[in-house]
């Protein structure tokens, strides 16, 4: 196990597991999403109190879920990249925040859409709510603080600190909804109780539950996709990578084996790519 | 004092590599002179050997410890608020250390009673660098690591910095310095190590 | 102080940090610290007349009286008490009998709370309607349960 | 512990000298604080209500002006990177730096909050409850500002990203001290936010310093 998890840092070694790993959770999330999805808009009777209005938990629920994990897996590597200094650790949370940031943003905007007409407002200053915005916040304070440095190990590590500062408002979210009195109702799935108890009909349950596995899968996907990239840039002076880039290079120009490297490794691991990077960090080419 | 011997060190700053499997020793008595062109890897030497920068790889036997070691960088950490005294007590104090005679230490660097005790940020570019070098005087130890102890110094200085190096190594201790021009003073034990040879 | 000594201080001042924090937060959480107060809370006279508060609870069956325009009365209760709200404004559409709510407003000297905004709060159970008639044979099931409500007083401690 | 006391030593003696500069976070709360009243009708009951929220992002505020350079001088002239080598723990020093820095910044604020309050319009009960909220929550404010500035101090263009990393940080303190004073003013029990605020502040004494010397070392190497 220890070998193995020592032998996945290695960068080469994780791009090229990344490149294998990706587009098998990109199809199967993407799949899985969209089963759920259309269970839950077309198949899934309507709710007794709240009819159609529900339906938007097949989106909500696994955005909000993510939106925590996210956070939570950054907080994780963020450790690791501090504890042991590892350099993959530390591009898997700054390739985690704007993903985290993006389902964040959609769980505050659905939950508004399903406010308006199930309690009758868009937002509300409870508990939930409130400690989902700041966890907004937190998610662009690592995006920003990402970008403030132009040393990007420097950079990565400073995100993990924040990471591991911010992190503490995770479990304030999640129990925000136990701890004090709040209009947000409690957790359907996620609770000890829910499990023992169901509180949710089989029929309208399983989509949800697809659509929340699916949308894990397509995170895993992206995350790998962008770690992929951050790797790239990072070691793009690295042998593995020159050799990458040669064959990828080679590959195109004879376009007589384009299998040799997939598509994604053409795209990133060229010079072009690597400076837009750099631009993007506002360090200029 | 044991020998410090360092081994096939390697370090980077950001994706550069600035010190290449550098591999060296100084014993106690000794004076290295570290040379070599801008971007050698001196500066990034010198803050690995003091414990500010982590090495990509290789060793150091032994470490220096904190309280054995006397880092003194480009800048002088002078609070220009501050006068040159009050700034000398309080890295004293920061450190544990006991000065007798703070104004001694001050003065076996050419600084009187007047330049002192003024804020520091009046003083001269070579009387603060002065005011650095008297916490070498004050706090007695074993290693200095002095990164261009000589930026700003005029001739009497350089003179009072060579007589601090002699005197310091006589008293068995050691010396890691960089500098581009030739160290002041003729100094039996004085080696060189050329980064950009190497 | 050596480096192993540092980090056990480190680690002790860690646990000192979170211990004394998480007894002083339980020890919140042991008073009363909501969005909303409950029936009960307001019968035991916590919110003094006249001061801006949150109510939140379960429409009492039957006590829904509509008056001219936009008013209404109904009465709001949690597993032990109620009280009587009035309200003048649109309702939101999940507010029905045996339903929960959360209302912003005051108490009257005369025992009754006048709200000026009314929020529906529903809770964490999902089903079909038929499922739901199914249910209602039982009287506990497939209601709003008085959970959610009950008294912060009461666990107060 | 005579390192911690030197560097808090030396904090106020420069503190000392150039008052002009310390002052300033007190004056501009001071000029917030008037403003709203002369914004606002000053007689209206509204004044009442937005007291506590008045006083307490004015609080944020201040601590954020000073927290900015805390670290700036001492980067600047050298002094940063010699702490960092020395024998004492750098999470020591900072808490001490940190610990004047609320001297001079905070408590000022939180001596001048009773006549504040009591010039916005609040009763005597509630202006305790102030007081007590500021002195547990100012504390906060201070150390996770000094975090935020230890994580930005080595980027050249993070002064504007100060405020987006410190504010969701302070947002807790912020709602518990300003719902402790509000709750005081509606005539109920304050102590559950108070206990929060007390909750925070053991957090951020002991871990924010540690949590800032790893930032300041990342920042530096």
């Amino acid at each position: 196990m220890w070998t193995w998890f020592h032998r996945l840092a290695s960068p080469p070694t994780f791009y090229r597991f990344a490149e294998r790993l990706a587009p098998w959770l990109l199809i199967a999330g993407l799949a899985l999403i969209g089963v759920g999805v259309w269970q839950g808009l077309f198949v899934a009777p309507a709710d007794y109190q709240q009819g159609d209005a529900f339906r938007i938990i097949y989106v909500h629920v696994p955005a909000a879920a993510l939106s925590l994990s996210i956070y939570t897996a950054m907080a994780v590597a963020g450790a690791i990249a501090l504890i042991w200094r590892m350099k993959l650790a530390e591009v898997a949370v700054v390739s985690a925040a704007p993903i985290g940031a993006s389902f964040t943003a959609l769980a505050l905007v659905t939950g508004m859409l399903w406010g308006k007409p199930t309690w009758g407002a868009y937002w509300v200053w409870d508990a939930r709510l409130t400690s989902e915005l700041v966890l907004l916040f937190l998610y662009l304070g690592v995006i920003g603080l990402n970008q403030a440095y132009s040393d990007p190990r420097t950079a990565a590590r400073a995100c993990a600190w924040l990471a591991l500062v911010g992190v503490v408002n995770v479990p304030i979210v999640h129990y925000s909804v136990q701890w004090w009195n709040s209009l947000h109702q409690g957790s359907t799935i996620l609770s000890a109780e829910a499990i023992a108890n169901p509180k949710m009909a089989p029929s309208m349950l399983k989509p949800l539950l697809m659509s929340m596995a699916g949308s894990y899968l397509f995170f895993g996907a992206v995350w790998l996709r962008r770690m992929q990239n951050g790797v790239l840039v990072r070691e793009r002076r690295a042998k593995w990578v020159r050799a990458f880039a040669g064959q990828a290079l080679l590959a195109e120009g004879s376009n007589a084996r384009p299998g040799m490297a997939g598509p994604g490794l053409v795209e990133a691991a060229t010079p072009r790519q690597g400076r837009q990077d750099d631009a993007d960090r506002g360090r200029g080419a | 004092m044991p020998r410090l011997e360092v081994h096939q060190l390697v370090v980077s700053r950001g994706d550069r590599i600035v010190v290449n499997d550098l591999s060296f020793s100084v014993a106690a008595g000794e004076v290295l002179h570290v040379l070599g062109r801008n971007g050698a890897g001196k500066t990034s030497l010198l803050e690995v050997l003091c414990g500010l920068r982590r090495p990509d790889s290789g060793h150091i036997a032994p470490q220096p410890e904190s309280r054995e070691r006397h880092w003194i960088g480009h800048k002088n950490a002078l609070n220009p608020v501050l006068s040159a005294l009050e700034n000398l007590e309080f890295w004293a104090a920061l450190n544990g250390e006991r000065i007798d005679d703070p104004r001694a230490a001050l003065a076996a660097v050419g600084l009187q009673k007047a330049q002192a005790t003024r804020p520091s940020g009046q003083l001269s570019t070579g009387q603060k660098r002065r005011a650095a070098l008297a916490r070498l005087v004050a706090a007695a130890r074993p290693w200095w690591l002095l990164d261009e102890p000589l930026a700003g110094l005029d001739v009497q200085g350089l003179d009072l910095f060579a007589g601090l190096l002699a005197a310091h190594v006589g008293g068995g201790g050691a010396v890691i310095v960089t500098s581009h021009q030739p160290l002041p003073g003729a100094l039996a034990t004085l080696r060189s190590l050329n980064l950009s040879a190497a | 102080m050596t480096k192993r000594n540092q980090r056990l201080l480190g680690v002790a001042a860690l646990l000192i940090g979170v211990g004394v924090a998480a007894t002083l937060g339980f020890t919140a959480f042991r008073k009363n610290m909501m969005y909303f107060y409950t029936p009960s809370d307001l019968a035991a006279g916590t919110v003094p007349v006249g001061a801006a508060a949150q109510l939140g609870g379960l429409v009492e069956a039957g006590s829904l009286t509509r008056g001219e325009g936009l008013k209404v009365e109904f009465r709001v209760a949690d597993c032990a008490k109620n009280v009587a709200v009035r309200y003048e404004g649109v309702l939101p559409d999940l507010f029905r009998e045996g339903q929960g709510v959360v209302a912003d407003g005051y108490m009257t000297a005369e025992k009754v709370f006048v709200a000026t905004r009314i929020l529906a709060k529903h809770d964490e159970n999902y089903m079909p309607p038929q499922v739901a008639d199914a249910l209602k044979g039982d009287p506990e099931s497939g209601k709003h349960s008085c959970m959610p409500f009950k008294a912060v007083a009461a666990n107060a401690g | 512990m005579s390192a911690a006391g030197a560097i808090f030593r030396r904090e106020l003696q420069i503190a000392l000298r150039r008052r002009a500069e310390w002052a300033q976070p007190l004056v501009f709360y001071g000029i917030v604080a008037l403003l709203f009243p002369l914004g606002i009708a000053p007689e209206s009951p509204a004044l009442k209500t937005f007291a506590p929220a008045i006083i307490w992002v004015g609080a944020l505020l201040a601590a954020l002006l000073g927290v900015e350079r805390l670290f700036r001088a001492d980067l600047d002239d050298g002094s940063l990177e010699q702490m960092l080598i020395a024998e004492v723990p750098l999470a020591l020093l900072i808490a001490a730096k940190l610990a004047a820095q609320w001297l001079l910044t905070a408590a000022p604020l939180v001596i001048a909050s009773p006549l504040l309050g009591y010039g916005l319009g609040l009763e005597t009960g509630p202006v305790i409850v102030l007081f007590w909220s500021l002195l547990l929550g100012t504390p906060t404010l201070i150390f996770t500002g000094g975090f935020a500035a230890a994580l930005t101090v080595g980027a050249p263009r993070a002064g504007l990203m100060l405020p987006i990393l410190v504010l969701p940080l302070m947002t807790p303190a912020v709602i518990f001290g300003g719902g402790a004073v509000r709750a005081a003013a509606a005539g109920l029990s304050p102590e559950a936010p108070l206990y929060f605020l007390g909750a925070l502040l053991a957090l951020s004494l002991t871990l924010l310093p540690m949590a800032a010397a790893g930032a300041l070392r990342n920042a530096l190497g």
